[in-house]
């Protein structure tokens, strides 16, 4: 089949869905990496913020990018306030945690099903227009994700490496009890932790909705991509969320091509669990306590 | 896990309580004017043997999200065994088993080195993965169309299939009966305390002379197994068959059985089954707001009673049968018995 | 301690409601009230076909309620509608089917959508003697065996041959197709049919794939089925988001020739998700929707349920009058007698046409209805019927 | 006569550093031996390489003659060596006396099947064992506190638990990695009668320790360590006047000083 498609299309397809797969995960693993949460919920954040960008971008018209970012608060101070009533009464209790999670995604998904209807809507490009060549075929709205997955992954990257809430977030994630002896407000932390991952999934919602379509269902496609990524690159690793989604992305690309997709499926979930097997903490994980 | 009550009173007095459960059990189809109540208790009945199987996977401390895909196995090979081949069902049901259980023996000497939240990934990977060859092997498991003409169980000197729901109750009744005991058995047992053992530390139970990898396996497997005879059942209830009976939310529904019911006592994973199972269709008429509601009846639940039921009950049980087990201290100690980072 | 008081309420009210959802007591079958039981997809995946569905059932009740419900013998009875969610699965179709015969006693059910709830179905209901009006697109749904079991809905069986007669007719130049669909039963069987069909007009298959639900990005699955350079795409059963995604997707990476879509009608939807790449999308419409009648029955529904109107409820409309005409002639609903009655019918006269009842041929058993259907085009965001089809 | 325990050339590589390196030396039956060092001297990693927790680098330990490296930490411990930890390891959420009779279960030879059918075999096993565990905890002076949760012990408790749940399983040869650690004056004094009459019922014992005078009084040899080797092995008197050993720890003591300045 690869004599057919170019591999150079193949390799980009990979890498496109790759980095959309980065932008699903990012919010995903850094609320494991603080909270040790896994958070079946993140998929319907993801979603909230694609459907905030549809109201305020594709029905009043506001600027993308504004709307984007709006979406980004709106989700974000939605978190905060989630993680505050549900959460915060569990601490330190992982599987009633996960749990609440799981209640947390049916309820908000159920509630979005009633409010808005289960029928897919789309939301016009913000850019439109395709790059040809012989060999090569790219779309440009997919290159605007690409490009803000890059932008989000390097404020993300700076945030937490310099500014000092950042900091306290790492000191929190290496060993929450040395955190608050150092007099780190722990909780602040975790809430805040939580209220960050909740807008980077809103603002992948919001940048990824416009080129495939919006539902209320669109979470799930997208948490079962984040589970993956992050088995492959390593719970609560940001650079392995990175790295597992490229190779998630390109690992589907070419299994599609070469054995088509249902095949590829499977592939994807032999290749984890074998990679979970050969490193029990992901590609890029540390063995946690 | 904790001193077993010492009051011989307390202990004649439970057997009291229990054998008269057990009677009042046997007269249930007569209190069923409906036979939509009775279909709904002998769902509950099978959804408690494969809770109670995942209740002796969490008591070493590994949380399994793979529950379900086992359940299929089970389901699939009585299916099969007794359609393409027609064994008869008692044949098909213990293969059901015994399949299951293998496939455990041998995915767990591999699997069962993760911990915690690996582990509980890894299952979850694993439960997609079985879907996903359960609809694409149509050899093997009849892909999306499923297996159709499953027929009613046949029991040795019963003359005819029951097919009826209360004949059918008894039968799910005694497996549950079993299935009961022989638990319950297990955990009073010494294994029972190598489990609890290997659940709380691990690395103690290991520098004092346990194989926690055996312990783990074997208990694995016996939760397997428990979960393959449920399928089975499942299926010569339901009389068909299909890929999406057995997702990765069913798995999540049997944990959710253990935690609202309270996983660390027997009662808890059955207790679960009874409760989560008709759940559906109480909200089943809200049609808009049914899965609102079912949300948030967990998130309300895992708020207030993190512990399940079981602890409010085993109070009053407590006040029925005088000292049972030993007072508070303990069940919030029990509740992280699952808890991905126990042991690890 | 106070959380304590709230925990034992708690457990209280959820132990009581599922007592009382165990115990609540069958209400009497002999009243002036003649129950119709619905299962299928109210929430969910399938929920817009669910909803269309049941909006056909009802407003067919309305209009009979209010013209004085059906007299038999000296009652006269109004229809009351049960409707339950079975969430596009076969467990939950065979539980609302239980809680609908052994609970709410009714004995005639309409529905369900999807094959797998279908095939689940039928043992209790053909077991019950309950006659089911369905709608799904397995062979296996109706056969000698299932003597209970109708099905209101034309089926690619029915309709892909004519459609892809009708186009080859008409664009004699499409030589090669490819298809995608989900990979599910029904997405299996539209695909078989088609390609029976395809063979028949002498169009050569050149690739299928099949896709799991919740894929969102078609673009490698394009990318691949799309490099046999086919004349045709196929959009066989898949979902009217879906649909327009692929529709989209497959316009965005080059693909000029012609895409058509058989089963799973929603081309609103689709529409709204792919845009201006829906233009010349070629589809099989069960209406016309641009004929004042269906217009009226589309504004009714919509006004009443504020979700657009899926086209496969008309069938539903159609075939719930059809069903309580039958009623009234027959003067009974007992499952026999009626089956009797439906299976005697020459034929029905509805909104859009003639119906008839076939399927010998297929299935062994004459309980497939016939329907008119139309041939449309999406012409500058608009649908436009090219023509109608009477098999 | 042969010694009891025999460490041979033992080595333990984390990637560059040796955090032991050649280390050998024997424990005769019977004896309490100091296995004393400054921080990081590699003590601990020594405990965990002769109970299995880790592989050696290099280099094999022999008990009662039979070489054990290699082998699973529990084969070790069913052999009779078992340690207890310098964080405290129990079983926190259960009761003491439940704590102690897991240690026990390692002895009793009731199968699978007969435990599970609840034998006469079984329920008289179990008799003894309960026997024993209470016995025990009246021996560490716990009986007091059997039904409490483990994790509510004050922390000296919980040490003498540890010890009880290690003496449960009848070891030969017990190793105690900080036994006193953080506790105060009384307490240690405490733990030192116990190790005594742990020893005196018959058990032999090493004993890593930073607290010298502890080590002093109890041991009769002791071997220091220092950068995972061995630097001095021998008697109270010899040890406190050997010029390595000082060096080693005074150097410590200026780091120590170098570090709080």
């Amino acid at each position: 089949m690869l004599t057919e498609v170019s591999i150079a299309q193949v390799l980009v397809n990979g890498l496109t869905s790759g980095s959309f797969y980065v932008l699903m995960a990012l919010g995903f693993t850094l609320i494991f990496g603080i909270m040790r949460l896994v958070n079946f919920a993140h998929g319907e954040f993801y979603m909230l913020g694609a459907f905030v960008v549809y109201h305020l971008y594709g029905r009043l018209g506001v600027n993308f990018f504004l709307a984007l970012a709006a979406s980004a608060v709106t989700v974000g101070v939605l978190g905060a306030v989630v993680e505050r009533v549900i959460f915060v009464p569990l601490r330190s209790r992982e599987l009633s945690m996960l749990m609440s999670a799981l209640g947390l995604q049916i309820t908000l998904q159920g509630i979005m099903a009633v409010t808005e209807g289960v029928e897919a809507l789309s939301l016009p490009a913000p850019v439109s227009g395709v790059y040809r060549s012989s060999w090569l075929i790219f779309p440009y709205d997919r290159l605007l994700v690409v490009a803000v997955a890059a932008v989000v992954l390097a404020l993300f990257y700076a945030f937490i490496t310099w500014s000092k809430f950042g900091q306290a977030l790492r000191a929190v994630a290496q060993d929450a009890e040395a955190a608050l002896m150092q007099g780190i407000p722990v909780n602040r932390v975790y809430t805040l932790a939580f209220a960050i991952g909740c807008m980077l999934a809103a603002i992948a919602g919001g940048v990824i909705g416009p080129v495939f379509s919006l539902h209320v269902y669109m979470g799930q496609a997208a948490i079962l991509k984040a589970f993956v990524v992050v088995i492959l690159g390593g719970l609560g690793s940001v650079p392995g969320a990175v790295v597992g989604g490229l190779v998630l992305g390109l690992a589907e690309s070419v299994f599609a091509s070469l054995f088509g997709v249902l095949v590829s499926d499977m592939l994807g979930f032999l290749l984890i669990m074998l990679i979970l097997l050969w490193r029990p903490f992901g590609l890029l994980g540390r063995a946690t306590a | 896990m904790t001193e077993r009550p010492v009051s011989e009173r307390a202990r004649a007095l439970s057997c009291l309580v229990i054998a008269a459960l057990l009677i009042l059990a046997l007269f249930v189809p007569w209190m069923f004017e409906n036979q939509f109540g009775l279909y709904l208790l002998d769902m509950a009945l099978i959804n408690a043997v494969i809770a109670l199987g995942l209740n002796v996977v969490l008591k070493t401390g590994q949380v399994s999200m793979a529950h379900a895909g086992f359940m299929a196995i089970g389901a699939y090979t009585s299916a099969q065994l007794t359609v393409k081949l027609d064994v008869p069902f008692l044949v098909g049901f213990v293969a059901a088993g015994l399949g299951a259980a293998l496939v455990a023996l041998g995915l767990g000497r591999i699997i069962l080195r993760l911990k915690g939240v690996y582990f509980l990934l890894f299952t979850f990977a694993l439960n997609e993965f079985l879907y996903l060859l359960n609809k694409n092997v149509p050899a093997l498991t009849g892909g999306n169309d499923g297996v159709v003409g499953i027929k009613p169980p046949t029991i040795p000197f019963v003359a005819d299939p029951l097919r009826s729901k209360a004949a059918f109750y008894y039968l799910v009744l005694v497996v549950v009966a079993l299935a009961l005991a022989f638990v319950w058995a297990l955990y009073r047992s010494p294994f029972g305390r190598a489990m609890d053992a290997v659940r709380e530390s691990e690395l103690l139970a290991a520098a004092t002379g346990y194989n926690p990898m055996r312990i783990k396996m074997i208990a694995f497997s016996i939760g397997c197994l428990l979960a393959g005879l449920g399928g089975s059942l499942y299926a010569h209830f339901l009389l068909y068959i299909a890929p999406f009976s057995f997702t990765f939310w069913e798995s999540v529904n049997f944990l959710l059985m253990n935690i609202i019911g309270g996983s660390t006592s027997l009662a808890g994973p059955i207790l679960g089954a009874l409760l989560l199972t008709p759940l559906p269709e109480l909200l089943r008429s809200y049609v808009m707001w049914q899965q609102v509601l079912y949300g948030l009846t967990f998130i309300v639940f895992m708020r207030f009673l993190p512990d399940g039921v079981t602890p409010l009950c085993a109070s009053a049980w407590r006040a029925l049968v005088g000292r049972l087990g030993r007072p508070a201290a303990e069940p919030p100690a029990r509740e992280r018995a699952p808890d991905p980072r126990s042991g690890s | 301690m106070r959380t304590w008081i709230r925990n034992v309420a708690i457990v209280g009210v959820l132990a009581v409601a599922a007592l009382a959802v165990i115990h609540e007591p069958v209400r009497a079958a002999k009243t002036a009230e003649l129950k119709i039981g619905f299962v299928s997809a109210l929430s969910g995946a399938g929920m817009a076909w669910g909803m269309g569905m049941l909006g056909g059932l009802e407003m067919a009740a309305e209009d009979v309620n209010k013209a004085g419900g059906i007299p038999i013998g000296d009652t006269t009875y109004t229809i009351k509608v049960i409707a339950y969610d079975d969430k596009y699965t076969g467990p939950g179709a065979v539980q609302a089917a239980q809680r609908l015969i052994s609970q709410d006693g009714v004995n005639i059910i309409v529905g369900p959508i999807g094959s797998v709830p279908m095939l689940a179905m039928a043992d209790v209901t053909e077991s019950n003697k309950v006659l089911v009006f369905s709608n799904s697109y397995t062979t296996k749904a109706l056969s000698p065996k299932k003597p209970h079991t109708f099905r209101l809905t034309p089926t690619s069986m029915e309709f892909s041959l004519p459609f892809l007669q009708w186009i080859v007719k008409n664009q004699p130049q499409l030589k090669t197709a490819a298809i995608v669909g989900p990979n599910d039963e029904s997405g299996k069987e539209v695909a078989s049919h088609n390609e029976a069909a395809y063979q028949k007009v002498g169009i050569k298959v050149l690739a299928k794939e099949f896709y799991e639900r919740g894929t969102q990005d078609f673009v490698p699955l394009l990318t691949k089925l799309l490099a046999s350079k086919p004349d045709i795409l196929d959009l066989d059963g898949t979902t009217p988001g879906d649909s327009g995604v692929v529709l989209k997707q497959a316009r965005q990476i080059g693909f000029q020739g012609q895409i058509i879509k058989t089963g799973g009608p929603g081309t609103l939807e689709i529409i709204r998700v792919a845009g201006a790449a829906a233009d010349g999308f070629l589809y099989v419409s069960p209406w016309d929707p641009n004929e004042p009648k269906v217009k009226a029955l589309m504004e009714r529904f919509e006004a009443k349920y504020k979700m657009p109107y899926n086209p496969l409820g008309v069938y539903f409309y159609e075939g719930s009058h059809m069903l309580f005409d039958a009623i009234k002639q027959a003067k009974t609903f007992s499952s026999d007698g009626l089956r009797q009655h439906i299976e005697g019918q020459k034929e029905y006269t509805g909104l859009l046409g003639r119906y008839v009842w076939g399927g010998e041929a297929e299935y062994g058993i004459r309980h497939q209805w016939i329907a008119p259907f139309y041939v449309g085009q999406v012409q500058k965001g608009k649908e436009m019927m090219l023509t109608k089809i009477n098999p | 006569m042969a010694p009891l325990l025999e460490v041979r050339g033992l080595s333990k590589q984390f990637g560059g550093l040796a955090a032991v390196a050649d280390l050998s030396f024997a424990v005769e039956p019977g004896s309490i031996v100091g296995l004393i060092g400054p921080n990081g001297a590699g003590k601990t990693t020594a405990f965990n390489l002769i109970t299995g927790q880790l592989a050696p680098t290099a280099g094999e330990v022999r008990f009662n003659g039979r070489k054990i490296t290699g082998l699973a930490s529990y084969d070790i411990a069913r052999m009779g060596v078992v340690r207890t930890f310098q964080s405290t390891v129990l079983y926190p959420e259960s009761s003491v006396l439940e704590n102690v009779l897991r240690g026990c279960a390692v002895r009793s030879r009731v199968g699978f099947w007969s435990g599970l059918v609840a034998s006469r075999a079984a329920a008289r096993d179990e008799a003894e064992i309960r026997a024993r565990a209470l016995e025990l905890l009246r021996f560490v002076e716990l009986d007091t506190v059997r039904s409490e949760a483990a994790r509510n012990l004050p922390y000296g408790h919980q040490k003498a638990l540890g010890i009880a749940i290690g003496l449960a399983t009848q070891p030969e040869l017990m190793l105690l990695d900080e036994p006193v650690a953080g506790m105060n004056p009384e307490e240690t004094a405490r733990t030192g009668r116990l190790i005594r009459r742990v020893n005196e019922a018959g058990a032999t014992i090493v004993v890593v320790e930073h607290d010298m005078s502890f080590v002093m009084g109890l041991c009769r040899t002791i071997v220091v360590m220092n950068y995972g080797r061995k630097i001095a092995e021998g008697r109270p008197d010899e040890i406190r006047n050997d010029a390595a050993v000082i060096a080693a720890y005074l150097g410590v003591d200026e780091d120590a000083a170098a570090q709080s300045a």
